[in-house]
């Protein structure tokens, strides 16, 4: 199963937000994708599974084994959505509907695409709950929203994509809004659970200490454009644009070191 | 992009503005000018059709209904602006008691609000035209009033929202008096919701002024207003259907504009509409486009 | 010497009642804490989400009355329940930088009047010019363009934003800057931009500082003494080098093993 | 006009089953006949379900009612009435002559019964079998005339009914229900002891609103329209369905002018304000009516014509006011809301001709009853004063006109005081054209009644239907 | 959730307290009263103030207030001055004219506006959406009185299909008549009344679309609009229920105007006409009833939301 982006142009309030960009997963690879913010990461997610907002709207091309995927209309593209490609959003707080429990809306994807009983959905919720580490799944998926932290949520919200078991999972800097102690946690749920299954990964963030904890290759964007791509290691160790030695430098400055404290030297001049 | 900009690049609110500066100049033009004295009877030409020299034809006594309908956007100006004025002072000063005051204040406050618009306008209209009369002022009191307890509401909980924003907090910290900082940051930032409420009250004082009319209890009989000769007018519907066209359609003219005037004021100066609010909590970074609109 | 100090200073906030019959209860967002801060240091606030940094920050100037407890600065007694005036001293002393850089601005105020609204407000500098002419001199020590004063916020972006809040803050010169996670809503470009700023700053103006972050990185890199919180309590504290290499406390552990970090070049 | 009912046009057979739909305007507050005010309650009530010992036709003829004839002595004092055998009230109980002699001896002692005045020339109420005498202390020629109204209705002794809601009365209808703010519902009275009323039902349904009543005709709701708007006759006509028909009536739509101070005590100011109003314009504005110059209308006795007064002629009137040295004068008019806008418009535009700013004050009938009536508070006045030979208010100096001159008073005693038909109207038609010749107000018009009556309905009457509708005649062929 | 109710309750009171207070202050300012008004225009003063006396209203207005208070306590809403009924059993009478007119309304304003904002919300940018967009910003700018009136034109003269005014007097005895005659009020007023609704729940759909939740959805599998109706739109139904609250009073307002326009025996007119006669007792009586209503229906608006949105539910 692979998805192959190509010339991938994305016009947004006029402007052209996302310019040409071009990359492959193949199957079980993990793919980041980088840059600072504004550069597109976003957007580029959003298009492959045809959930831009209003007012965007994407050209070139988009295959799903083979098949173009972009364009087709949108109750074709929701057999996809959460079936073969799951995706988790950035921010835990807003993402979820404040007035359904989290098991009905864990156990929605499952639903809506294998068509099970209320009764068995349930089930599924709670395995689903317990997958995500959750604790009292049980309980848990009697619950609303606003009645778990942030980083419940966004485990609920790791367990939605991964409901059915897609065969892609696109996750949009899923623990940016969290607390370093649970983006921890997160991080190793996500590794665990992409090894457990072997599906791909398309991780998208902003931060190379995350990336370089996920990925194994990844694209780097700026402007809307793909300037440097490669195995995540060579990227962070030889950065051949001069965008990338610009990320690396600036997370190297501010970076938690566990070996050094002392001053690093002065990062790159404010403009 | 000054807020006018903004406004005029949205089509309701080009459409709203057109209106409103349609109106107002009228109103302006019929007191220097009108084709006709609008309240001159002419028994002898009454129910003339639309045709020279009256150009929109008579009523019942033979008054131009041209300049008639002229003169009444006085009436619907003073209405619209009067109602207005009285709401933002009711409005101002309950939200900012519901908002700035002590908390058994505020709370209070609260309640008395939500029992204050179980009092239909129209109820309040009644009763101050049982004391003083049909008259304008009854139409801008009521809808003033009663207006005036909608928008605290909606008001109160953005002044709280405002007043906890850390720029209000970043004006302590930067050594400014409460008094200071309500005129310099909560009353502009609570503006705009409070501008897009009024434009709305003025539009339900243009209709409210036609349905108390229709009751008695609107403005005297004899001025010249939309909603006198609207009820006025009506009686005589299956008769001469064509001379009640002109004031309900200059109120429907006006009141969609006032309506769509709002609507453009809320889609220009509300920021969740251009783009994501910040999440007070948390660490989610925001980007900005370089231009925004 | 001493130019903050803090004893056991304890916030609590009644938790609003949902009906009449309620009894009243309070969450405690700080609770019995200690804090010296020396004059010429900088200090780190470290902690996760909800742990009271900002409750604290927000007492050491004096903006919120501690429940229990007596903060002094400089030696003398800060009562926040006093009127803006009689603070007018303390506020001349010190700046603060808040989190968010969208909201700690007003949309409908220039980025000069900003700036510049500290001036006012403490009349600090006599007549316009004077203060046009500082509000200048400090755009440019952030790093912006002085005609820039004439622009909004909402054409800057992020980066340039925690710069024209940093720059009210210090615009008249205080001897304290407090930051409360100036750079957590910032990418790591800007948030480098910003660090190196702020290291500037302390060289050259010799700025106390007192720095709220998650971001553990940034407390390493810019400050001499840390505070560990948790739960509206200090778990740990002690000098940068001592807390973050060789934690004592459990919890210190666990939060520096939490943070990613870049495979050695 | 002037025929006491309109003739059917018609051939088809009157259904004695009928129910008749009649659109009136002014719903009464109550039923209580012995005190509530207004000429909503006459209209319907008198002679239909109360009777008095007389009554009276539409073209003010005083005719036997409960009492088959009456006497009255030469020197005018005593008045002998014989009273009707086999009368009963609607509760089934028998008219006894203590029933007439309670209800005349009760209304004129009771303060809070409406026109307890009108009897107070009365000095004994006696019966002796069926007859009952009535003596009084002076004559009075207008004792007849006020028994055929309030004063005169006879009630059963000491009856228990509640009057605010229903009714027990010995007319040819009885009242069988009351839906408040909609219609009042009569029934054919099969006991009654005269002339059987012709329709099994009438149903008096108050409409103020005249489109609707329009609307109401037009979709086959109603059968008659009274206070039709003349206006809207095209409409009505163009039905087919319904025939217009005028009525004379009473109705004087008096302004009213305080001439206790201010600029309207000069006389030559009032004259201003008549003379700059153009009466023809009203009326033909209003559709119906004709012009009136004094305090008489053209049905009561005493009237003549006075618009040789003060005719219509703004450069007079202007000339007037600047003989009075009234510049700019801006004057105020009270008048209660539902009497539309025509009048007040005609109003501002003939008085803004002279110079005369006019502004109109409409308001609740109870407000001006306060503001003008009692208090007198006001300037010009507009309310049209519906009930006949009420010439009486001139005579008042009390009364809200302000009008105070001995010899108009002293006029209209002698009026009363005349025993012979003749004497009394000439005393009225000159006591009346010193009220005009005074400018004691203006009269700026007598309303005629207009009604629309459906062509297959008979025996509406049409005249003065403002004070009462006898429907005793009023049915409906079928069809 | 009960502790919430009680508390609630315990604001409707004080709200009615105040409410009355200020109705029964409020009417006595008016000018002319009912005594004057059955005496009428040929009255002595001598009888003015016998009927005064008759009716209790030479009483000190404190007495008057603790009679009324007192009754409402046991109640007992009052009795008119006019007629002497109970307020009670009028209200009672014209509520079955105002009540289903009020419904039908309700009914028509919602079926008209929340489908059609919901489709223009989700059609929004093409044609259709803005067409019904536009539609309905010209309807809620029509005064009441006019809409009424070209209805009563086309659908009562023209066609003839339905009454022009008034109420069958057997009432709803004759169901079919008496629904027949309240078509056509209860059409202007929801047209209207819905034109409003319209606008607010377009502008809520819209968004609704841009929320987070809705998008979360649509990846899961659903289409966008299905997303946007399955979990967009209970969320704009919680705000739709607190605007209804205030739709209620709108509708109040509406029906007092289309009485009049159509001659129905119903509580709005009913109050024009009181307060016309100065019937006091009767006018502060219905008054009452009427803001007990609207509070009444904030207070089940507001369980209703709680019962909704379990964030509200949470009693801590
Ligand atoms: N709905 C929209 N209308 C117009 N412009 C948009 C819209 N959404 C995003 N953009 C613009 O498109 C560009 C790319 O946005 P995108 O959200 O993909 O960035 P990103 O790389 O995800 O940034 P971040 O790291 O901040 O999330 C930005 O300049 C943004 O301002
Ligand atoms: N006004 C308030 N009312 C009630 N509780 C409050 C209030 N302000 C803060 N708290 C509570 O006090 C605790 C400490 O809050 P504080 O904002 O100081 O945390 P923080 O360490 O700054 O967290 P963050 O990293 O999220 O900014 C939290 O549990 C918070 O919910
Ligand atoms: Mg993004
Ligand atoms: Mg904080």
């Amino acid at each position: 199963m692979t998805l192959e982006v190509r010339d991938l142009v994305i016009e947004a309030g006029g402007r052209r937000v996302v310019d040409g960009v071009s990359f492959d997963v193949a199957d079980g690879a993990r793919m980041g994708i980088i840059g600072e913010s504004g550069s597109g990461k976003s957007l580029t997610a959003l298009a492959i599974l045809g959930l831009l907002p209003d007012g965007a709207a994407a050209t070139g091309s988009v295959l799903w084994n083979g098949q173009e995927i972009l364009g087709l209309p949108d109750r074709e593209l929701a057999e996809l959505r959460g079936d073969d490609i799951g995706i988790v959003f950035q921010e835990p707080r807003t993402a979820l509907n404040p007035i359904r429990t989290v098991g009905r809306q864990i156990a929605e994807s499952v639903r809506i695409h294998e068509r099970v009983s209320k009764r068995d959905a349930r089930a599924r919720a709670v395995a689903e709950a317990r997958r995500v580490s959750l604790p009292d799944p049980e309980r848990v998926v009697d619950r609303y929203p606003h009645q778990l932290s942030g980083g419940q949520r966004q485990r609920v919200a790791i367990a939605m994509a991964l409901a059915c078991r897609p065969r892609l999972l696109i996750a949009d800097e899923p623990t940016t809004a969290l607390d370093v102690t649970i983006q921890a946690d997160i991080l190793s749920l996500l590794g665990d659970l992409v090894t457990e299954d072997g599906m791909s990964l398309v991780f998208i963030t902003h931060d190379l200490a995350v990336l370089s904890r996920i990925a194994t290759d990844a694209v780097v964007l700026a402007r809307g454009e793909v300037v440097e791509r490669g195995p995540v290691a060579r990227l962070l160790a030889a950065p051949e644009s001069h965008v990338t030695q610009g990320l690396v430098r600036d997370a190297t400055a501010t970076l938690w070191s566990p070996t050094h404290t002392t001053l690093p030297e002065p990062p790159g001049e404010a403009s | 992009m000054t807020w006018f900009a903004r406004l005029w690049a949205t089509s309701t609110g080009r459409f709203g503005v057109i209106v409103v500066v349609v109106v107002v100049a009228t109103a302006i033009v019929s007191l220097f000018w009108t084709p006709f004295d609008p309240g001159a009877t002419d028994v002898a030409n009454r129910w003339a059709l639309p045709s020279w020299p009256h150009l929109l034809g008579t009523d019942a006594t033979g008054r131009d209904l041209l300049s008639l309908i002229m003169a009444g956007s006085r009436t619907t100006v003073v209405v619209a602006v009067g109602a207005g004025i009285i709401a933002t002072v009711i409005g101002v000063a309950l939200a900012a008691l519901g908002a700035l005051t002590a908390r058994w204040m505020r709370e209070s406050v609260a309640v008395f609000v939500d029992i204050l618009i179980a009092f239909p306008v129209l109820i309040i209209a009644m009763m101050i035209a049982a004391v003083f009369g049909g008259s304008l002022w009854v139409v801008i009191w009521s809808v003033g009033i009663g207006f005036g307890v909608n928008i605290a509401r909606v008001t109160r909980p953005e002044l709280r929202r405002v007043l906890q924003s850390d720029f209000v907090l970043a004006g302590r910290a930067s050594g400014l008096t409460p008094a200071q900082n309500l005129w310099r940051h909560l009353l502009p930032n609570v503006a705009p919701v409070f501008i897009v409420q009024l434009s709305w009250a003025m539009a339900v004082a243009v209709l409210a002024e036609a349905g108390l009319s229709y009751l008695g209890f609107g403005a005297p009989v004899t001025s010249p207003s939309w909603g006198v000769l609207l009820a006025d007018l009506q009686q005589y519907l299956t008769v001469h259907p064509l001379s009640v066209l002109w004031p309900g359609l200059a109120i429907a003219f006006t009141v969609l504009g006032l309506n769509l005037l709002g609507d453009g004021l809320r889609e220009s100066t509300d920021p969740t509409l251009s783009r994501r609010r910040s999440p007070s909590a948390g660490r989610a970074r925001q980007h900005q486009p370089e231009v925004v609109s | 010497m001493t130019l903050v100090r803090a004893r056991g200073l304890t916030r609590r906030h009644p938790v609003p009642k949902k009906t009449l019959f309620e009894k009243k209860t309070f969450t405690t967002a700080l609770d019995d804490v200690d804090v010296d801060v020396r004059e010429g240091s900088a200090l780190g606030v470290i902690g996760e989400s909800g742990s009271g940094k900002s409750t604290l920050v927000r007492l050491l100037l004096g903006l919120d009355t501690p429940t229990e407890g007596s903060i002094e600065f400089d030696g003398r007694d800060v009562d926040a329940g006093a009127s803006a005036r009689d603070l007018h001293w303390l506020r001349r002393e010190t700046g603060i930088v808040f989190q968010d850089p969208y909201a700690s601005l007003d949309p409908r105020m220039n980025v000069g009047r900003i700036v510049g609204e500290p001036l006012w407000a403490l009349d600090v500098l006599e007549g316009s010019a004077a203060r046009r002419e500082r509000v200048a001199e400090v755009l440019a020590d952030v790093g912006l363009e002085p005609d820039m004063a004439t622009r909004y916020p909402h054409e800057f972006s992020g980066g340039q934003r925690q710069r024209i809040a940093l720059a009210r803050a210090i615009v008249h010169r205080p001897r304290l800057l407090v930051g409360d996670e100036p750079m957590s809503a910032l990418d790591v470009t800007v948030r480098a931009q910003i660090l190196a700023l702020l290291a500037k700053l302390r060289e050259r103006d010799k700025l106390t500082l007192v720095m709220v972050s998650h971001d553990i990185g940034v407390v390493q890199n810019l400050c001499d003494e840390v505070l560990v919180m948790k739960d509206g309590r200090v778990v740990e504290e002690g000098p940068t080098e001592k807390v973050l290499l060789h934690p004592q406390a459990a919890y210190t552990r666990h939060l520096l093993s939490s943070i990613p970090t870049l495979p050695a070049r | 006009t002037g025929g006491g009912s309109s003739p059917s046009s018609s051939k088809a057979a009157a259904d004695p089953n009928a129910t008749v739909n009649v659109r009136l305007v002014l719903e009464p507050g109550n039923l209580d006949i012995r005190q509530t005010a207004g000429a909503a309650l006459d209209q319907i009530l008198v002679d239909n379900v109360y009777q008095g010992l007389v009554s009276r036709t539409p073209d003010e003829k005083i005719v036997p009612a409960l009492a088959s004839d009456w006497t009255v002595s030469p020197d005018g004092l005593t008045y002998t009435f014989t009273l009707r055998e086999g009368v009963t009230f609607d509760d089934g109980q028998a008219l006894t002559p203590e029933d007439v002699v309670w209800s005349l001896q009760t209304r004129k002692d009771t303060a809070a019964w409406s026109d307890s005045g009108r009897l107070a020339n009365v000095a004994t109420i006696a019966a002796e079998g069926q007859k009952i005498t009535l003596t009084l202390t002076k004559p009075d020629s207008s004792l007849l005339w006020n028994l055929t109204g309030r004063a005169g209705i006879i009630l059963k002794k000491d009856d228990t009914v509640d009057y605010k809601t229903k009714a027990n009365g010995t007319g040819p209808f009885v009242l069988t229900s009351w839906k408040q703010g909609d219609s009042i519902t009569f029934q054919r009275n099969d006991k009654y002891w005269g002339t059987k009323a012709k329709a099994k039902e009438i149903v008096w349904d108050y409409i103020p609103d005249n489109q609707a009543a329009l609307n109401g005709a037009l979709a086959g709701e109603l059968d008659v329209v009274t206070g039709f708007d003349a206006n809207l006759k095209k409409q009505v006509e163009a039905n087919g369905d319904f025939a217009l028909k005028l009525g004379s009536a009473t109705d004087k739509f008096v302004l009213a002018m305080n001439q206790k101070s201010g600029p309207l005590a000069d006389k030559r100011v009032r004259q201003a304000i008549r003379q700059a109003i153009d009466h023809d314009a009203i009326v033909k504005a209003n559709g119906s009516g004709v012009p009136l110059y004094g305090p008489i209308p053209k049905p009561d006795p005493g009237y003549e014509d006075l618009s040789k007064v003060a005719p219509y002629n703004p450069d007079a009137a202007k000339k007037l006011l600047a003989d009075a040295g009234q510049k700019n004068l801006s004057l105020t008019l009270t008048m209660p809301s539902f009497y539309g806008t025509t009048i007040p418009q005609l109003l501002v535009s003939d008085l803004n001709k002279v110079g005369i700013t006019l502004k109109v004050n409409s308001v609740d009938f109870s407000t001006w009853l306060q503001d003008v009536y009692t208090n007198q508070d006001y300037q010009l006045s507009l309310v049209d004063h519906a009930e006949a030979r009420d010439f009486e208010n001139w005579a008042n100096p009390d009364y809200y006109f302000t009008y105070d001159n001995p010899q108009v008073q002293n006029l209209y005693a002698q009026s009363l005081a005349a025993t012979s038909e003749t004497d009394a109207t000439n005393d009225l038609s000159q006591a009346a054209r010193i009220v005009s010749n005074d400018m004691a107000a203006d009269w700026l018009f007598n309303w005629n009644s207009v009604v629309a009556v459906a062509t297959n309905v008979s025996g509406m009457p049409v005249d003065n239907i403002n004070a009462r509708i006898n429907a005793a005649q009023l049915t409906k062929s079928k069809g | 959730m009960i502790r919430y109710t009680l508390t609630r309750l315990v604001l409707l009171l004080v709200g009615l307290v105040v409410a009355s207070v200020l109705i029964f202050l409020a009417l006595r300012v008016l000018p002319g009263d009912i005594a004057t008004l059955i005496a009428g225009t040929s009255s002595t003063p001598a009888q003015i103030a016998a009927i005064r006396q008759q009716l209790g209203l030479d009483q000190p207005l404190f007495t008057q207030f603790a009679d009324w208070i007192g009754g409402v306590v046991r109640g007992d809403l009052g009795t008119s001055l006019r007629t002497g009924s109970t307020v009670a059993s009028e209200l009672a009478e014209k509520a079955q004219v105002t009540v289903p007119l009020g419904i039908m309304a309700l009914t028509i304003a919602l079926v008209f506006s929340i489908p059609l904002g919901v489709l223009s919300a989700m059609r929004r940018g093409r044609p259709e959406g803005t067409g019904l967009s536009v539609g309905a910003q010209a309807l809620a700018a029509v005064p009441v009185v006019w809409a009424g009136m070209m209805l009563v034109v086309v659908f009562a003269v023209w066609l003839g299909w339905l009454p022009a005014q008034g109420f069958p007097r057997a009432g709803w005895a004759d169901p079919w008549a008496a629904f027949r005659a309240l078509i056509l009020p209860a059409v202007t007023i929801g047209i209207v009344e819905g034109a409003m609704l319209f606008r607010f729940v377009r502008s809520a759909t819209l968004q609704a679309v841009g929320e987070d939740y809705v998008r979360t959805a649509a990846a899961k599998g659903l289409t966008r609009d299905q997303a946007l109706v399955r979990h967009g739109l209970p969320n704009v139904g919680l705000s739709i229920i607190s605007v209804l609250g205030l739709q209620i009073a709108g509708i109040i307002v509406g029906a007092v105007i289309i009485e009049q326009l159509f001659s129905l025996p119903g509580i709005g007119r009913m109050l024009v006409a009181d307060v016309a006669a100065r019937d006091l007792p009767k006018v502060q009586g219905e008054l009452l009833a009427l803001t007990a209503f609207v509070l009444v229906i904030g207070f089940f608006v507001d369980l209703a939301h709680r019962i909704i949105d379990p964030r509200q539910r949470e009693a801590s």
